[in-house]
């Protein structure tokens, strides 16, 4: 196949990436793009193959390799709860990462294959691309594990800080770049071995002074690395497909962490500088001053929503630990026989990754015009007559609206004190996320549901 | 007066970020997660590389350093890519409208 | 195993057709009418082409048949550009928010 | 210069017309943008004179043309009124198209300096491009002419159709690329002006069947061709900011069209198959049965605006006409004055071109935060006392909500017949543009004020 021709091929499959994403712009046409994604993959795939035509014993590996690592891959899929799909694309991530440091070194070791020069006489653009390309992608593969270990619990999530921290990491970062600058004058193999070696130490490095519950934005933040990485080896292999794809997925991860952190108010350094989990402990023994709270339980809870002409569904990371999206979907859907007008409104950063509400609705069969986004409901609190908070806290919490001290203040939140009564299903008055006590507890017309999310909704739907 | 293909790629990368940035910003946010394993498997294209690196080379050594770090890559970026797209196909086939439940 | 550049050119334009896709949609309606002008404004660049006929080639016969097409179409682009972002930049400056009114 | 160097600011230029275009995505932004395209085309044409680095007398003359060009843009840019801006932005469309073509023809006369080969042995690749270049922008420029015309006045707004229109089209459709074809074969000189000289031709015919009304959308589609055009010849000199703009100026065109087509709802190529305009006439007879209406004067108008809490304006083509934004506003501060909550309305085809109203009511320095989309707005008609609509009609229409048999059938509209009273300023009980009789007229909610838009405006304020 002609050099032209190929280069067609892999503009079509960069083409039929950005389309899968477009789908993405809504539930309908998402389908059809991931659709798109998985020609592209095949066609950059297929004409790589026939470009190289060799079909001897090596092409036989190939299929076998690919083989193997699709039928893990697939049974993964297939077999992963839904609740755990933040530790799964971190996983994945780890995935992408090594497999590009594997190419970089591939790259290294044998350029000819490339076009990029011989063996100690690499051309000096492509063993800056090489480099960058390692050295991202090793950062990346070690900062996923540690944060898939800390996701899955195999790991404390609490920060691991100690003295001089930054300081190390500027070393050496400083290290690396003289490695790069070293290694384009001598060519020398040992360099890149070491420039690998050390990046993976900073994916370590960087990744474990943040706390568990802030992995999300790392993830994201690692997406995006990866993306770069891709790109770099997209400059070095002269492969536009991989050129298009690393920009779109690092753009993607870029703007997820944004989106985040924008919904929790805080700044993007303050996240990945680390440390902050730490105050939970803090500020959680702090406030507790014994308030009086009303404590219900499940036959209060019906009676209060039987007889509600609306009700709006407030769920939170509770629910993801809890599993309770299918109870709710069912008490739900008693509510509704009883002629309860109901609709779910879903926060921004509810849960613990971008989406994480609507993915577990959605395997409830939740469908999704009955689930809102906060712009869209927010003024609907004040005309309902029952807000049932499910595993939720911080998204509900006024203090953001009026406490300049708070971490959190200043982030949108869902008025769900302004609804006749609230129903707060949780198993303590201990705080969520942010650490910090919420005030909607002590309310008067606030009713805590003292259990397990899942318990509590499925004897809610007995006593309706 | 030719140009560099560099240049020319650099065109291509800085226009891509261009798309990636409405593209992204165009998802709705009930779709961030799926977005994440999308790009998850998208970016496993890397796999063009590690066939290269696998197979490209003298036919009788297949079995030379760099050719293993070549198959070592394509394992992983195919379980990535499987892993990926099948997951998120998994679901966004769980997103749907209001009909006669169920 | 050179690419030819055509191709390149080629991804450029397929990439900027996305990207015009989505910046002019995210374009606010009540702005359709400068969008209007300054798109015409700047398809005048056109004039890079007209320079080049107009002053590359032979220097002594300036007033070849091809150089004055060239310097035609010089004066052309010339008023798109000053009169597109001019007129552009008189609506725009129109465009106020509430304040001490006027 | 070298070529590298040079093709990096055309990228940069490329991409600061990008910037421009995103900076219209809000009021705040837009003069940065448009100060961004400004440089861009500063670096574009900056890079270009200094890679040919020819500063004898050419240069002189280069400075002196683009001195002449540029003080009658700046002239016409000071001088236009407002309302005559589709006319503005359909006379410099001509000009681009022009330029295209006699950049086309110097690159078809002198070959070797765009290092396209030689006369008479020009590549093919090149012969083509230049061919659709010359084309294209031969199409747009008479196109153009004719729409300005149209718009100005100076020619009949009327279609005009003749037997075997469409037929003729195709024909020298069929022509121009036979032309094509054997210009690539023989190179000969006399094509490539038959070409062109066809191509003008096309552009009358294209246009002359379509009504004057409809020429925003015509505008658009010349627009989205001039900048195909520009792409085109961008391929010929290899020249990426040229590319990338004729994208941009590309879809732009096609977006604005599409858009309008839409606010009509009517397909494109109802419009531009054209002699839609034809049917004005017969609609206009048929529907006058005299039934009776409510008339007012100022005093009326001015009595009932007085004592209502909220006033909606809904301006339309014919505050244009009158040029009634500056007397409205007056009003309108007035108005204030005794309290009264103002908003204006804008429908997305109100007046003759996108946009049309918001730059009308900008420029009698109306905030632009007080002007709403109709999405935004349309519920608020049901609770407001006093719509005042100005030279509108179409666009307040029901029919386009009850009878399918209208033209209008289908286009959203701004429901003003939901608010308490309605007031009609026009100068009879003619339709507008669409050519039908608004029911709206005739009911028991509408006073109609019969008059110049202004003239009466100004009354109301003196009442005030
Ligand atoms: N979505 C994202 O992308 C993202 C990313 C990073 C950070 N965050 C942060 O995550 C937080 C999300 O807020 P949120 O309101 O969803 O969660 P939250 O504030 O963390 O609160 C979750 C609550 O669920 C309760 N809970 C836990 N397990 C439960 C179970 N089995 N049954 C019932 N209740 C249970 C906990 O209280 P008990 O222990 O008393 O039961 C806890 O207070 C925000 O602070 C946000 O900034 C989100
Ligand atoms: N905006 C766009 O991009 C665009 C593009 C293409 C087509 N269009 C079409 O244009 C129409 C726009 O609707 P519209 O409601 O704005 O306008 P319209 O329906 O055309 O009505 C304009 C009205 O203004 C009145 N008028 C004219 N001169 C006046 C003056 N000096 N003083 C007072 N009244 C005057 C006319 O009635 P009298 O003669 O009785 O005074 C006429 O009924 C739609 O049908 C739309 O489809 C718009």
């Amino acid at each position: 196949m002609s050099a032209n021709l190929l280069a067609i091929f892999y503009l079509v499959s960069g083409v039929l990436f950005i389309l899968a994403l477009r789908g993405l712009s809504s539930p309908e046409t998402s389908r059809r793009g991931n659709f798109y994604g998985i020609i592209g993959m095949a066609i950059a795939i297929g004409v790589t193959i026939l470009s190289i035509g060799n079909f001897s014993t090596g092409f036989v590996f190939l299929l076998v390799f690919l083989l193997i690592g699709g039928s893990i891959g697939a049974f993964i899929a297939f077999k992963i709860p839904m609740t755990a799909m933040p530790e799964l694309v971190a996983g994945f991530h780890s995935l992408v990462g090594l497999a590009a440091v594997f190419v970089a070194i591939s790259a290294f070791l044998n350029p000819e294959v490339f076009n990029l020069g011989f063996p100690g006489n690499i051309k000096i653009a492509s063993l800056i691309e090489m480099s960058l390309g390692a050295a991202i992608g090793a950062i990346t593969f070690t900062g996923s594990v540690i944060a898939f270990l800390k996701l899955r619990g195999l790991m404390s999530g609490s920060p691991i800080t100690f003295l001089g921290q930054h300081f190390i990491n500027l070393a050496l970062g400083v290290i690396l770049i003289g490695l790069v600058i070293y290694l384009c004058n001598t060519q020398k193999e040992y360099l890149f071995w070491s420039l690998i070696a050390i990046s993976f130490l900073v994916g370590v490095l960087l990744i474990i002074p943040i706390g568990g519950a802030d992995m999300p934005v790392v993830i994201s933040m690692l997406n995006s690395y990866s993306g770069w990485a891709a790109a770099g080896i997209g400059f070095t292999l002269e492969n536009s497909a991989l050129i298009i794809t690393g920009a779109l997925v690092g753009s993607s991860g870029a703007i997820l962490s944004y989106i985040m952190c924008k919904g929790m108010n805080r700044s993007f350094f303050n996240v990945i500088l680390g440390g902050w989990g730490a105050t939970e402990d803090s500020s959680k023994s702090v406030s507790k001053e014994q308030k009086p709270v009303k404590n219900g339980n499940a036959d209060d809870a019906a009676f209060l929503m039987k007889n509600a002409s609306s009700v709006i569904i407030v769920p939170g990371y509770g629910m993801a630990v809890a599993q309770a999206q299918h109870a709710l979907r069912e008490m739900v859907d008693s509510l509704k026989k009883n002629g309860v007008k109901v609709s779910y409104a879903i926060h921004p950063v509810a849960g613990r990754m971008p989406g994480h509400m609507n993915v577990l609705l959605a395997e409830a069969n939740v469908p999704y015009d009955e689930v809102f986004e906060l712009e869209d409901i927010n003024n609907d609190f004040a005309n309902c007559d029952v807000a049932y908070v499910i595993g939720a806290n911080d998204v509900t919490n006024p203090v953001a609206k009026t406490d300049p001290q708070s971490p959190i203040y200043g982030m949108p939140i869902l008025d769900v004190e302004k609804s006749k009564s609230v129903l707060f299903v949780k198993r303590s008055l201990s705080p969520g996320y942010a650490g910090i006590d919420n005030d909607l507890f002590y309310r008067e017309n606030t009713l805590m549901l003292f259990a397990d999310a899942k318990k509590m909704t499925e004897e809610i739907t007995k006593s309706l | 007066m030719e140009i560099d293909p560099f240049i020319f790629r650099l065109s291509i990368f800085i226009l891509a970020i261009f798309v990636g940035y409405y593209v992204v910003w165009s998802v709705t946010p009930s779709l961030h997660t799926p977005l994440m394993s999308v790009t998850n498997a998208i970016s496993s294209v890397i796999i063009v590389g590690a066939i290269v690196a696998a197979l490209a080379g003298d036919n009788n050594k297949i079995f030379d350093t760099s050719n293993i770090f070549g198959f070592l890559a394509i394992i992983l970026a195919a379980v990535n890519i499987f892993g990926g797209f099948l997951v998120t196909h998994r679901m966004l086939a769980m997103y749907k409208k209001k009909r006669k439940d169920k």
